[in-house]
């Protein structure tokens, strides 16, 4: 064309007048941590895997999941979701069900037979001693296996899973879902040895060549409250309980149960006294509802099943048939203080539910480890004062739950790799947690929670079928796709669509975007308008 | 072949045989008939394809056709007086865009006080807009010149206003030599636009631009115009050789041969103009008359080859520079500067006052006799114009001008014969 | 008219893209290959409603045309920031020819396209116009109607700013009632724009009876492609006026532009709706609904309303006009 | 040349009636030019239009100032407008009316005007017979054409076909017939 001078323009002409130079603030993507992340004790990447979820890829969904957590169908079972707790979407409608969603990954990965990606780098040839086949010793061996390690768990009990066997009910956690994901992680190379009590840790570290130990012993011995009692009075503990159930030979309790402690395994005693075919099952707890220790969803389980409560009561002394309980009251300070008024129930048997604590005579030879009140001490890496030697789980205090022990496990694998090689481990620099605050909120479409499906109580009291149902995928998909991404980008576009002037750089699926900062002037709307807050202005040196 | 035909319809279908493809059209005295005969041609199918559109203001009227001609149509469009003051933005910006629009201009006064007869004041108005800008003498240079126009236009990138009196041609029935459709092709190539909106090549037109170019793209608008001058010529040249007769180029002279007094003009009134010249000639005066086809660009050599014999120049024009005296006259003048020939500037025929061989047999007799002031104006009512002045000398508020004009003279409506 | 809302809920319908929603769901914004209808290294200030709006709403009609479009637009600030010579940043077929032309211009695209495919001469090509909210409702409103009266093939969007930003912020018959701007000062407790005057421009173009009449704002993308591909589908004249808040001339930081536009939608001050064939067949409901007074505060042109002392009257009576909007186009369940 | 000025009201075709004297003088083989008043002409208003009709181009465009002949469509305008300024003298005066010329009162003022050069035809009432409308151009341009003999009948009829078709064009024929006759029988008085 012989166009006109000046008055008739080529395209892509404007490129060449670079309106980056205007800009005063730029915008930068940033990566934060998702409160859902922050708050999982096993440290899993739970936005990273949901990312997956939402696409329907279940498989890399898991693959994801299981670079930190390798149990979960059990997790999607059993644990208590703090991450929920944390979750921003339940500040919007409800949080999302992360639970949920890993317990369908679990399952799916079960159903289809995915099995972990294999370990990352080449075998080191270096063999820890793992103490313990319950979640935390599982753990632990799971992440050294993957750092190429040889770890080999010894269990003392016959069959592995320590707890989540031996404590949790299988209306809870069938033990079908346990025995897959054990029988994966034999599969990927470790070995457990079962029926094998270790007596003195030096000695079997020794003779097995083992260059490191990991002690995942557990808690399972049953506290005990000195409670007067006459000779027909029938006192059992939760530990021998749910242990003598899981092995076949559950006890006779009788008609009235009454079940002593305010914890998840007082619960678990009571619900399952009622699949036991007793006819009530009273839990009596000192404290109040509100204080009670146990997961407020295990107390309304119970509830709809039958179970009885007595809120400010302690047992004063147990005999033939019945219990004498004492009420109390909170004192200010929210202490139980006894009242003096006494009570009578009748009672066949009483269950003592008052927590636990650990064998720890295994550690009798071993200088240098530090006890008390009955936990070892471990710094940071989980190392307890003997080098080499580290513990988790419940041996090591604090939250004592199957999540808490997964991520012990798998802090301890990588303070281990590290020791082996002479370093110390020192784990990444979390970034800031991704607020409420930081999100536009717009862009999320109201969508409330799904109800997992729960199974009818006719049977939840005469069997011991798993209580709640799993989500179909549609389900699954919905949930998972109600993540907002708190921090991290999800490519939603709204960066590369709000920018007046095209300086937003789309890479493509799974690339996120780069900003061209030739023409970005530095205006924000892409910081204002990104749904998860993962972009933020910073001042341009002048 | 000749008809005997209505000046409008005989532009219209002159129109027709340049094969427009897009003609708009808004209502205004005396173009009407024009794009009445088009808008009856493109129904009946007799000009296809073609879009007629209806627009609603002469604003619009120019807009669509510029739309329409950088999309590559060959694009026509009407008007008149106050319709080319109303679309006077326009009328700028289809220059400076380099649109070969070719427009009739049905020449007719601008008011106030309205008035819907002939001058030149409307084309004159928007002589300087970057538009080529011819007058035809009479309904047969009229046809002619507007397929010359759009020859012209296209080749050049320019568009062209037609320029004819208002009533006087457009509303006479005369004999015209209607060309054929095959002369017409034979003259007038297709169009192929120098630019053109078309997403195969997506260019922008109509750029902002500052100072640093403005200068240089309004030089280039001049020098362009200024080729007009070279190929109006040629292009006369071969539409004679087609069609069989002169018509168009930049001036024409009448009977200029030894003689001390040339006429100048522009429009219909160079008829009644070389009527008298020959009555005078024959009564033994020297006078010829030169006729100005283009007015834009300002054929200034032509005008001064025709001129430098004479002694004295008389410029008689439809158009008055308030304040100043003649427009075309001005222009003549500036030719003229290095010559000794006195130049007389002429108003006549302003609103549609009738000019007659009589008074123009006594106003050339006056220049010949150096009796004419520099500005005259032809038949103009000395009394009533004094009693005018007098009345606003005495009294502030003395009334409407016009009004009181006519109550003066004694009638309503004016008359003219 | 409005989407199917996509049963997606992490993002729902409301951010610009999903990696999730199968491709020809995307909204056209999303693609890596947009056609960036307007491209970079325009002058449009930080944060500009406008540039966005534009380039909304050409790649859309763009994506309609399959590419073949011609665009023709007023004088303004869309004209001047984005082809000052020697730099355009358009990339598809575009004029500018004056401030009041604009629809004419667009008018005689059409029609030299019409020709032209009669001849042969050209395939289909497709002709938007587009203005601003003063070379839309004032200086160019006869071309306009003149256009939609005759059903020319054309289709119209203004981007409305509330006034003439170009210059210099003055008023336009667009601005808001109680908006300060140059010309509407309120100096000594004025109230800056009259009540009472003013036109609205869509309820202007419905009346003339043409396909389709819709607005839309830039704070909901996939509303706005909508409309911008149904009004494509149409032939004959079509109007889409697009709220494009301007963070120059209604004083609000560059980064808020599209939470503008959304609280004004959100208010129900800008209704959002379309019509076909004179009709409204659909309303945009308001999802979170605010105070007008929400809208109103975080902008300085408003500023005279609650400073120094609240001016609970004309608060009143513009919370007055969008209640009136909310009844009149039904923009909460409960009007339905 | 011989110059001719047509008298009318707005809607009577006197514009029409100009034009087809050209259009006739045209077709036998002469140059006319023909032209309106150029006004806003609306129903009722005085219009003139005019004819030149001459053997060589007609290059003048003044209006008719000094007419050979005046056809005067309307006689209520004799008294309203100076219908006979400029006329030549012993021009031809044809006038639509069914009265004598002393009812006119003009009988008085064209006292010294030639008997055969002033002539009335009731050409309202041949149209509103022939044609159904009150339209006297027609008719007249035939009286015209019989009382100058500057043209022909025929030519006005081919003119009239060219102009009219159908109904209205045999109506206007038939006009045009009659009216030429008694034109010519109107002469034939005059002569006598």
């Amino acid at each position: 064309m012989d166009k006109p001078f000046a008055i008739t323009l080529d395209p892509g002409s404007s490129l060449a007048n670079r309106t980056g130079s205007w800009r005063t603030f730029r915008p930068v993507y940033v990566d934060r941590l998702p409160p859902c992340n922050a708050a999982c004790p096993a440290g899993e990447n739970i936005q990273g895997w949901l990312f997956h979820a939402e696409a329907g890829d279940y498989e890399k969904a898991w693959l994801t999941l299981v670079e930190n957590n390798p149990l979960p169908a059990i997790m999607g079972r059993v644990c208590y979701h703090p991450c929920e707790g944390a979750c921003n979407r339940g500040q919007l409608d409800e949080s999302v069900g992360i639970n949920a969603v890993e317990r369908f990954l679990g399952d799916e990965a079960n159903r289809r037979g995915w099995q972990f990606a294999p370990p990352l780098v080449s075998s080191s040839g270096k063999r820890v001693l793992i103490v313990g086949a319950g979640p935390a010793g599982l753990s632990c061996a799971y992440h050294l296996r993957r750092l190429g390690h040889q770890p080999v768990i010894m269990e003392a009990a016959r069959h592995a899973g320590g707890m989540m066997r031996y404590g949790i009910p299988q209306y809870r956690l069938p033990r079908a879902v346990l025995d897959a994901e054990i029988a994966r992680l034999i599969d990927f190379g470790i070995d457990i040895i079962t029926s094998a009590k270790v007596e003195d840790v030096e000695s079997t570290m020794r003779e097995g060549g083992f260059s490191a130990c990991f002690l995942g012993v557990g808690a399972h011995l049953a506290k005990r409250a000195y409670i007067p009692a006459g000779d027909a009075a029938r006192i059992l503990d939760a530990l021998t309980l749910l242990h003598d159930v899981e092995a076949g030979e559950p006890p006779l309790l009788g008609r009235r149960v009454i079940v002593y402690g305010g914890g998840n395994t007082a619960l678990d005693v009571a619900r399952t006294a009622k699949r036991l075919g007793a006819e009530e099952s009273i839990i009596v707890y000192r404290r109040t509802r509100e204080k009670m220790p146990a997961h407020a969803s295990e107390v309304e389980e119970a509830l709809q099943e039958g179970v009885a409560f007595k809120w400010l009561a302690t047992i004063k002394a147990a005999d033939e048939g019945e219990v004498m309980i004492e009420k109390m009251r909170l004192d200010e300070k929210g202490f139980p203080q006894p009242t003096g008024e006494l009570e009578r129930l009748p009672a066949d048997a009483v269950v003592l539910a008052l927590g636990q604590e650990s064998d720890l005579s295994l550690l009798d030879n071993v200088k240098d480890i530090e006890i008390i009140n009955g936990v070892i001490q471990v710094d940071d890496n989980k190392m307890t004062g003997r080098a080499g030697i580290f513990a988790g789980g419940d041996v090591i205090g604090g939250e004592k739950t199957v999540t808490a022990a997964i991520g012990h496990g798998k802090r301890a694998a990588r303070a281990i790799d590290a020791w082996l090689s002479g370093r110390t481990y020192a784990p990444p620099k979390k970034p800031e947690i991704a607020t409420f605050e930081r999100l536009n909120t717009w862009y999320y479409s109201d969508a409330p929670k799904t109800v997992r499906p729960t199974l009818d109580l006719v049977r939840r009291q005469s069997t011991f079928d798993e209580v709640v149902g799993g989500l179909t995928e549609d389900n699954a998909l919905y949930e998972a796709r109600r993540c907002l991404s708190c921090g991290n980008c999800f490519e939603c576009d709204n960066c590369y669509g709000v920018c007046p002037d095209n300086a937003v750089i789309k890479l493509g699926p799974g690339q996120r975007f780069r900003f061209n900062y030739d023409y970005c002037k530095g205006c924000g709307l892409c910081a204002a308008e990104c749904p998860c807050g993962a972009i933020v202005m910073v001042a341009e040196e002048i | 072949m000749f008809e005997q035909i209505e000046g409008s319809r005989a532009v219209a279908k002159a129109v027709a045989l340049c094969r427009p493809e897009v003609v708009c059209a808004y209502p205004i005295s005396p173009q009407t008939h024009i794009v009445e005969a088009l808008a009856e041609m493109v129904s009946s199918g007799v000009l296809s394809p073609c879009e007629f559109i209806n627009v609603e203001s002469e604003f619009a009227a120019l807009s669509v056709a510029i739309g329409a001609s950088a999309t590559g149509a060959r694009s026509y469009t009407a008007t008149a007086s106050q319709g080319l003051l109303y679309m006077a933005e326009a009328v700028f910006n289809a220059a400076g865009l380099g649109l070969p629009i070719v427009m009739t201009v049905a020449n007719r006064a601008l008011g106030a006080p309205i008035n819907i007869w002939n001058d030149h004041s409307d084309a004159m108005a928007l002589r300087d807009a970057g538009w080529i800008q011819l007058f035809a003498e009479d309904n047969q240079e009229a046809v002619d010149l507007h397929i010359q126009a759009f020859r012209l236009g296209e080749e050049l990138s320019l568009p062209v206003m037609v320029c004819m009196d208002g009533f006087i041609l457009t509303h006479a029935v005369e004999r015209v030599d209607l060309p054929t459709q095959a002369q017409v092709d034979a003259y007038l190539p297709p169009y192929s636009p120098r630019q053109v909106l078309d997403p195969a090549e997506p260019v922008s037109i109509g750029a902002m631009v500052g100072p640093e170019a403005f200068m240089e793209v309004k030089y280039l608008a001049h020098a362009k115009q200024m080729e007009a001058l070279r190929l109006i010529p040629q292009y006369a040249e071969e539409f004679r050789a087609i069609f069989g007769r002169p018509s168009g180029g930049l001036a024409h002279a009448y009977r200029t041969e030894e003689a001390s007094t040339i006429v100048v003009a522009m429009g219909s009134v160079m008829g009644t103009i070389k009527d008298v010249i020959d009555e005078m000639r024959e009564a033994g005066h020297a006078i010829g008359a030169l006729g100005i086809t283009l007015f834009r660009p300002f054929p200034t050599a032509a005008i001064v080859a025709a001129l430098r014999g004479a002694r004295r120049v008389v410029v008689l024009e439809k158009s008055l520079a308030v304040g100043l005296g003649g427009i075309l006259a001005t222009n003549v003048r500036m030719a003229l500067a290095a010559l000794p020939i006195d130049v007389y500037t002429v108003i006549a025929g302003l609103g549609g006052r009738a000019i007659t061989k009589r008074s123009l047999h006594a106003l050339f007799r006056r220049a010949e006799k150096n009796d004419l002031d520099s500005l005259t104006f032809l038949d103009l009512d000395e009394r009533l114009v004094a009693r005018q002045l007098a009345r606003e000398k005495e009294r502030r508020k003395s009334g409407p001008v016009a009004e009181n004009l006519l109550r003066d003279v004694g009638v309503i409506a004016a008359r003219n014969y | 008219m409005h989407e199917q809302p996509i049963k997606f809920y992490q993002t729902g319908t409301f951010t610009v893209g999903n990696r999730l929603l199968p491709p020809e769901q995307r909204t056209v914004q999303s693609r890596i290959k947009r056609y960036n209808s307007l491209n970079s290294g325009h002058r449009a200030c930080q944060g500009c409603g406008e540039a966005l709006g534009a380039r909304y709403c050409v790649d859309a009609a763009m994506e309609a045309a399959n590419g073949r479009l011609i665009a023709a637009n007023a004088t303004g600030c869309l004209e001047v920031f984005s082809t000052p010579y020697p730099e355009t940043s358009w990339q598809l077929p575009w004029i500018h020819s004056l401030f009041g032309n604009t629809a004419a211009v667009a008018t005689g695209i059409a029609a030299a396209l019409k020709v032209k495919r009669a001849k042969g001469e050209r395939r289909h090509i497709r002709v938007i116009a587009q203005g601003g909210d003063g070379g839309t409702t004032d200086i160019g409103f006869a071309c306009l109607s003149g256009m939609f009266e005759r059903n020319d093939d054309v289709l119209y969007i203004c981007y409305d700013n509330g006034g003439y930003m170009n210059t210099g912020v003055q008023r336009s018959s667009a601005t808001p009632p109680a908006a300060r701007t140059a010309t509407t000062p309120s100096l000594e407790g004025a109230l800056g724009n009259a009540f009472g005057q003013g036109k609205f421009l869509p309820e202007i173009a419905l009346a003339h009876g043409i396909p389709f009449v819709a607005t839309a704002t830039v704070a909901d993308l996939h509303d706005l492609e909508a409309k911008v591909r149904r009004a494509m589908e149409f032939h004959g004249a079509r109007y889409l006026h697009v709220l494009v808040p301007c963070p120059l001339g209604w004083g609000f930081p560059s980064h808020e532009t599209i939470k503008m536009a959304r609280l004004a939608k959100e208010s129900g001050i800008f209704p959002v709706f379309a019509a076909e064939s004179g009709e409204v067949v659909a309303s945009a409901p308001i999802r979170r609904k605010v105070p007008v007074e929400d809208y109103l505060r975080p902008q300085k042109r408003f500023a005279h309303l609650f400073s120094p002392t609240l001016n609970l009257a004309a608060l009143a009576r513009l919370q007055e006009l969008a209640d009136r909007n909310i009844r009149k186009y039904r923009l909460l369940p409960e009007t339905l | 040349m011989f110059q001719v000025r047509i008298h009318g009201r707005g809607g009577q075709g006197v514009v029409t009636a100009a034009e087809m004297l050209a259009l006739a003088a045209f077709d036998e083989g002469r140059y006319a030019q023909a032209f309106p008043s150029f006004g806003s002409e609306r129903t009722g208003a005085p219009v003139v239009a005019f004819c030149r009709i001459d053997d060589k181009p007609i290059r003048v465009r003044e209006p008719i100032v000094t007419p050979d002949a005046l056809i005067i469509q309307d006689a209520t305008l004799l008294h309203q407008v100076d219908c006979f300024g400029g006329l030549k003298p012993e021009g031809h005066i044809l006038i639509n009316t069914g009265k004598s010329l002393a009812e006119l009162g003009l009988e008085e003022y064209l006292a010294a005007h030639p008997r055969e050069r002033v002539l009335t035809l009731n050409a309202t009432e041949i149209a509103l017979r022939r044609l159904g409308r009150p339209l006297p151009n027609v008719p007249l341009l035939a009286g015209f054409a019989a009382m100058t003999g500057l043209i022909r009948l025929e030519a006005v009829e081919k003119a009239i076909a060219e102009r009219f078709a159908g109904k209205v064009a045999a109506g206007n024929l038939a006009a045009a017939r009659e009216a030429y006759s008694r034109i010519l029988s109107s002469l034939e008085r005059a002569h006598v």
